[in-house]
């Protein structure tokens, strides 16, 4: 490709375009069709989150940490937590681990229904995105039962959660698995299977293991390049060792391997593990136990700092939290795994067609709130 | 009375302080409740002042159970110490940390990366602290190796007013965002980057908001900014 | 050249199968349809207690109400909020848990506490609102909390809380009273009684 | 047809012998723009409801008083058609004017004309050309220059990107399309619509109607063709690259708004009838009853014709909301490495079978 050099053209993507996924822009250097350079310019959504962290107490983090990742909250709730308790020396309740699991399992369902389906949409396909929100909205339906908010939950506290289990809430939440499973099969003949859908990401934006390492990239991107790196397995935090689940990876099944329908398709796969995360914690699920017991009354950690990692439906969440003895933290840095997917853009994008720039764009899922924080 | 008062009240808060609430709830009278609460919240304040103002830096817990491998952690600061003397600053790394100078960070960081003990082929975070309005900078790398699965956090610490720190962006790739973000917010040039500009806020924003001594400016572009909301006072 | 023959004959097959759960979906609408008519349909609000004693509320967090008789003024929810959308100001009263009827002031509680303060201001702004509801849980007389469920019978409010103008959003809880209203007030009860 | 009957029907001017056949054109014309701009609102109709069914939603089901509502949501096409009329309209500053303001009128223009020889029924056709669908096929390719126009003029990189794939894209569609048309006439030996349509009566198999769908597996396979690269033609996805919403925000149109915008919309429904109507003609026995011997008075021969139409637009419908967009080049290989070689293929084959079956 691009054997004929002709004049330059810039093209400016964004920062209002369908398919940015929020308010991105993207320098495009095209020769005609093809990408000669992108730079992706960022910060359209900057809302200084670490700025407002180390104003606030550590209870007033957390719906902050809502607003970074809003397409899985649950996870960033989950991965503030655990750093916290960790730097304070708590221990939770069995229940309330098991509430967490369940919930940043049925989040990480949900963010991914949502990268399916959306990236569904990039390649041109509107059907399978409605089909894959009509499921999520179910999750949230859950999510609304549990603590009254659909989106944005401030539902894991610090040492607990925020409300104990409805009831009648295992019924529903194994109501939405049986649902759910047969469901994954109808997405893969509609989108996943279907030829045009495989022409258009299969060997397109290849992401070697090596440059995915050296880039960063993490969660479902790294495992689609097949790097079996999953830290919920590797590094269990929280009460993950617990689980017999797999770590799907990708095979180049119709392409490459790492190319853009090989993230797809982990993502697919990961749905269904998550599923199985779900039967094994809703089985063992605590029956009785106060969810608030192990809060502590002041939220004041000793002096130091702690870096955490969890395993986000992005990739790899981590918080950098230094305590200064003081109820605000002193330094809050969150280092977010859309970030640093985004940034491997030009690396993977370069020689390919506009089109298929939109389409290696939609298969890193970025959300914007994380990125600019 | 009101001596047998004082008295209550003191106990209260003395049983208070050391986590025992319904000394001050069971106190049947209102008006002395309230005053052992007062009293209470008084003598919190004044303890946590003491705790910060004793001391403002703060260190490293060593009480943690971290899960990284402490064994690991020191033996690469032994190696360190072993292949580059006198670049690494003993005194103030510790179990969970090593401290070294800013100099031959590229170096080290390339050795970090390469050598077969090592293999720190991911870059995990780069975190910049400012650690005091009087005191300097400090970038602190938390690096994870993917083939041996450990980790280490490496940390620089440089001078407020002439921040420099070599740039690590050749030797991991992602280290080209990182250090534009720490750039951004504190205004520590990383040495032999090839791009180093803002990355979240504009390129025209003046200050680097995440050191202590920041300050909002008044205007930008003409537009003034709010310190007081709208119709709110 | 059987490639390419594989190439045609995927591409029918696996379009085929595409279109043919499109159509089932077309043709049984009647049982899947998801669809609410909105405001002839609503969605049923999930019911249920939430944790804590806060037991005759639900926890849809649609807006913040304020309950102005049960409120102390003990500003823990202005502490609370994360965005700094709720506004308190008190004026102290001179006899604690008496009625200031003139001002309308309740002295006590519903929960029997004698009230040193006039609440004179308590302005909370719903545009700023992230409905995190950190305010609720440190309120010790439980009178500031999310509404919209099963209360709506006692509050006609429900979750649908547009306004035309932004700054009817900025709900205002309590009637403004200044200190020489209450001072006057007082003054007048007390005469009255002797 | 019309136009004759028109022509002779209306007294002939002595000194303007042309007047009298601009007024029997114009006469044929305004119900034309009438029926598109009629069927157009039935279409939008039927794809908002048909995509809504698919996707597992009920589409527009306003209810009451007022435009948008009544029941169903039967009048949302109105409510839309009239929101666009009245929108502002907006020429970019840095636009073509002349051109920007040409442009929806040539594309629609492109669409309009081709309806003057469709075969409704036995007696409605504006006009029965001997070479009637070669007619249809040469004008139907004159919407390409109005994109091209509405691309270039926009001034706007989006567009240009649009307008140069949509150039290539119909180009390249009229070939196959064009080469299925040829095994048609190979058959028929005739170019007119109605010579066509009259070929395929009677039955064919012993219990199939003769239409040239069923009749050899070629003319099959020509029909698919020709269908598939009509959808091309009309920019509808999977070929809806030109306008990709995802990629182009909306490729040719982008700057396009209100009233102009409009017209770009009714000539892609335009289109699509123009492409399923002679499909339904050349293959589907056009307004020959499925029956043969049975409902062919001219009446229903009009509700023939109509549904067979309207069941090709379904497919299209349906084909859009199935199915992701290809890439450009992919687009070109379908269409030069697929289509190109099995349409002239189709027309050996065709030959061959008439040699040997007749």
């Amino acid at each position: 490709m691009g054997i004929v050099k002709g004049d330059q053209m810039v093209l400016n993507i964004g920062p209002q375009h369908p398919s940015t996924h929020g308010v991105l822009r993207l320098k495009v250097v095209t020769d005609g069709e093809i990408v000669s350079d992108i730079e992706p310019i960022i910060g359209y959504l900057h809302r200084c989150f670490e700025k407002h962290c180390e104003n606030s107490t550590y209870e007033q983090v957390i719906p902050f940490t809502d607003r970074c990742d809003y397409i899985a909250s649950m996870n960033n709730n989950f991965g503030y937590v655990v750093a916290m308790e960790k730097l304070m020396e708590i221990k939770v309740p069995d229940r309330v681990e098991y509430i967490r699991i369940i919930m940043a399992e049925l989040n990480r369902i949900a963010s991914h229904l949502l990268a399916l389906g959306v990236y569904g949409l990039d390649v041109g396909a509107f059907t399978p995105f409605l089909y894959m929100f009509r499921d999520r909205e179910r999750i949230l339906d859950i999510f609304e039962l549990t603590c009254g908010a659909r989106l944005l939950y401030n539902y894991m506290w610090v040492g607990g959660v925020s409300h104990d289990l409805p009831v009648g809430f295992v019924e529903t939440v194994y109501g939405f698995l049986d649902y759910f499973e047969p469901k994954l099969k109808e997405y893969n003949e509609i989108l996943t299977y279907n030829k045009i859908f495989i022409e258009r990401t299969a060997d397109v934006g290849v992401l070697p293991p090596e440059v995915a390492i050296s880039y960063g990239v993490s969660g479902p991107n790294l495992r689609g390049s097949g790097v079996k790196w999953d830290l919920r397995k590797d590094e269990p935090y929280s009460i993950y060792e617990r689980f017999d689940f797999d770590v799907p990876v990708g095979e180049g099944t119709v392409g490459t391997t790492g190319d853009c329908w090989d993230r797809f398709y982990v993502r697919m796969l990961e749905m269904t593990e998550s599923a199985k995360i779900l039967r094994q914690a809703l089985k063992d699920l605590p029956q009785d136990g106060d969810v608030h017991q192990a809060i502590p009354k002041k939220i004041r950690p000793p002096k130091g700092s702690i870096y955490q990692r969890t395993e986000s439906p992005r990739g790899d969440l981590a918080y950098y939290i230094i305590s200064d003895g003081t109820p605000q933290p002193y330094r809050l840095k969150m280092r977010s795994p859309a970030f640093t997917a985004l940034s491997v853009l030009n690396e993977i994008s370069r020689g390919w067609m506009l089109s298929d720039v939109i389409a290696i764009l939609g298969s890193l899922d970025i959300v914007l709130g994380e990125i600019d924080r | 009375m009101t001596d047998n008062l004082e008295q209550l009240i003191k106990e209260a808060v003395e049983k208070a302080l050391e986590g025992d609430m319904d000394a001050v709830n069971n106190i049947e009278d209102r008006v002395t409740r309230s005053k052992a609460k007062a009293a209470l919240v008084k003598a919190k304040r004044e303890a946590a002042k003491e705790e910060t103002e004793a001391n403002p830096d703060e260190n490293s817990n060593d009480s943690s159970d971290s899960k990284q491998d402490k064994t690991t952690n020191e033996h690469i600061a032994e190696l360190l110490i072993q292949q580059f003397p006198g670049d690494i600053n003993k005194e103030l790394s510790s179990q969970e940390h090593i401290q070294i100078q800013s100099k031959k960070w590229l170096v080290i960081s390339t050795f970090l990366r390469d050598d077969p003990s090592c293999l720190f082929d991911s870059l995990q975070c780069i975190t910049g602290v400012d650690l005091g309005e009087e005191s300097d900078l400090e970038v602190r790398y938390n690096l994870h190796s993917m083939t041996h699965r450990h980790a280490v956090e490496i940390r620089i610490s440089c001078p407020r007013n002439k921040a420099k720190v070599p740039s690590v962006e050749s030797i991991w790739r992602i280290g080209d965002w990182f250090e534009r973000e720490t750039y951004d917010m504190y205004g520590i040039e990383f040495e032999g980057h090839r791009d180093l500009k803002r990355i979240l806020l504009p390129e025209d924003w003046e200050g680097w908001p995440l050191r202590k001594d920041y300050e909002v400016q008044e205007t930008y572009h003409g537009i003034v900014v709010q310190k007081v909301k709208e119709g709110w006072e | 050249m059987s490639s390419y023959f594989k190439n045609i004959w995927e591409t029918i097959t696996t379009m085929m199968t595409g279109m043919r759960v499109t159509l089932q979906h077309l043709l049984s609408i009647r049982r899947d349809n998801v669809t609410l008519q909105y405001p002839e349909e609503r969605w049923p609000r999930p019911e249920r207690d939430i944790g804590f004693d806060h037991s005759n509320y639900n926890v849809i967090r649609s807006r913040l109400h304020v309950d102005i008789d049960d409120c102390i003024g003990c500003l823990k929810c202005e502490r609370a909020c994360p965005v700094d959308c709720i506004k308190i100001d008190t004026v102290k009263v001179p006899n604690r848990g008496e009625d200031i009827r003139s001002i309308g002031h309740t002295g006590v509680t519903a929960n029997g506490t004698k009230k040193a303060m006039v609440v004179s201001r308590f302005d909370i702004d719903m545009t700023e609102c992230c409905y995190c509801n950190l305010c609720t849980y440190p309120c010790p007389e439980e009178c500031i909390y999310m509404t919209g469920g099963p209360n709506s019978e006692k509050h006609e409010i429900d979750y649908e809380f547009s306004e035309y103008d932004r700054n009817d959003l900025i709900f205002r809880f309590a009637k403004k009273v200044s200190d020489e209203e209450i001072e006057s007030a007082t003054s007048v009860s007390t005469g009255g009684e002797s | 047809m019309i136009v004759d009957r028109l022509i002779d029907w209306l007294p002939t001017g002595v000194a303007w012998p042309g007047l009298t056949f601009i007024v029997a054109v114009i006469l044929c014309a305004v119900p034309v723009f009438l029926f598109i701009a009629v069927y157009a609102l039935v279409a939008i109709y039927g794809e908002l409801k048909i995509s809504s069914f698919i996707q597992d939603k009920v589409g527009p089901m306003g209810q009451g008083v007022g435009l948008h509502a009544w029941r169903w949501g039967l009048l949302q096409p109105v409510a839309d058609a009239l929101k666009l009329i009245l929108k502002e309209d907006i020429i970019p500053s840095a636009a073509d004017k002349k051109l920007f303001i040409l442009a929806p009128f040539i594309v629609f223009i492109g669409a309009f004309i081709a309806f003057s020889a469709l075969p409704f029924s036995q007696t409605i056709i504006i006009a029965d050309m001997n070479i009637g669908i070669f007619y249809i096929l040469a004008v139907s390719s004159l919407g390409v220059i109005g994109i091209i126009l509405a691309g270039w003029s926009s001034n706007n990189k989006w567009s240009l990107y649009g307008a140069m794939r949509s150039a290539a894209q119909i180009v390249s569609y009229e070939i196959p399309a064009a080469l299925s048309i040829v095994v048609v006439i190979m058959l028929t030996s005739t170019m007119s619509m109605q010579g066509i349509i009259q070929y395929q009566s009677g039955l064919v198999w012993g219990f199939l109607p003769n239409w040239l769908l069923f009749n050899n597996p070629f003319t099959f396979l020509a029909f698919i063709i020709f269908f598939i690269s009509g959808v091309a033609e009309c920019n509808r996805t999977p070929f809806d690259i030109p306008e990709a919403e995802s990629e182009l925000v909306a490729g040719a149109f982008t700057e396009y708004s209100g009233m102009r915008y409009a017209f770009f919309f009714l000539s892609e429904y335009a289109n699509m009838f123009v492409v399923s109507g002679v499909a339904a003609a050349a293959f589907m026995g056009g307004w020959q009853s499925p029956i043969p011997g049975m409902f062919d008075t001219p009446g229903w021969g009009l509700f023939w014709f109509m549904s067979k139409s309207m069941f090709l637009i379904f497919m299209m419908i349906w084909f859009r909301w199935t199915f992701p967009r290809l890439r450009v080049d992919q687009l070109m290989d379908v269409c030069w490495k697929g289509f190109i070689p099995i349409s002239l293929f189709n027309i050996f084959g065709v030959g061959i079978w008439y040699l040997l079956v007749g």
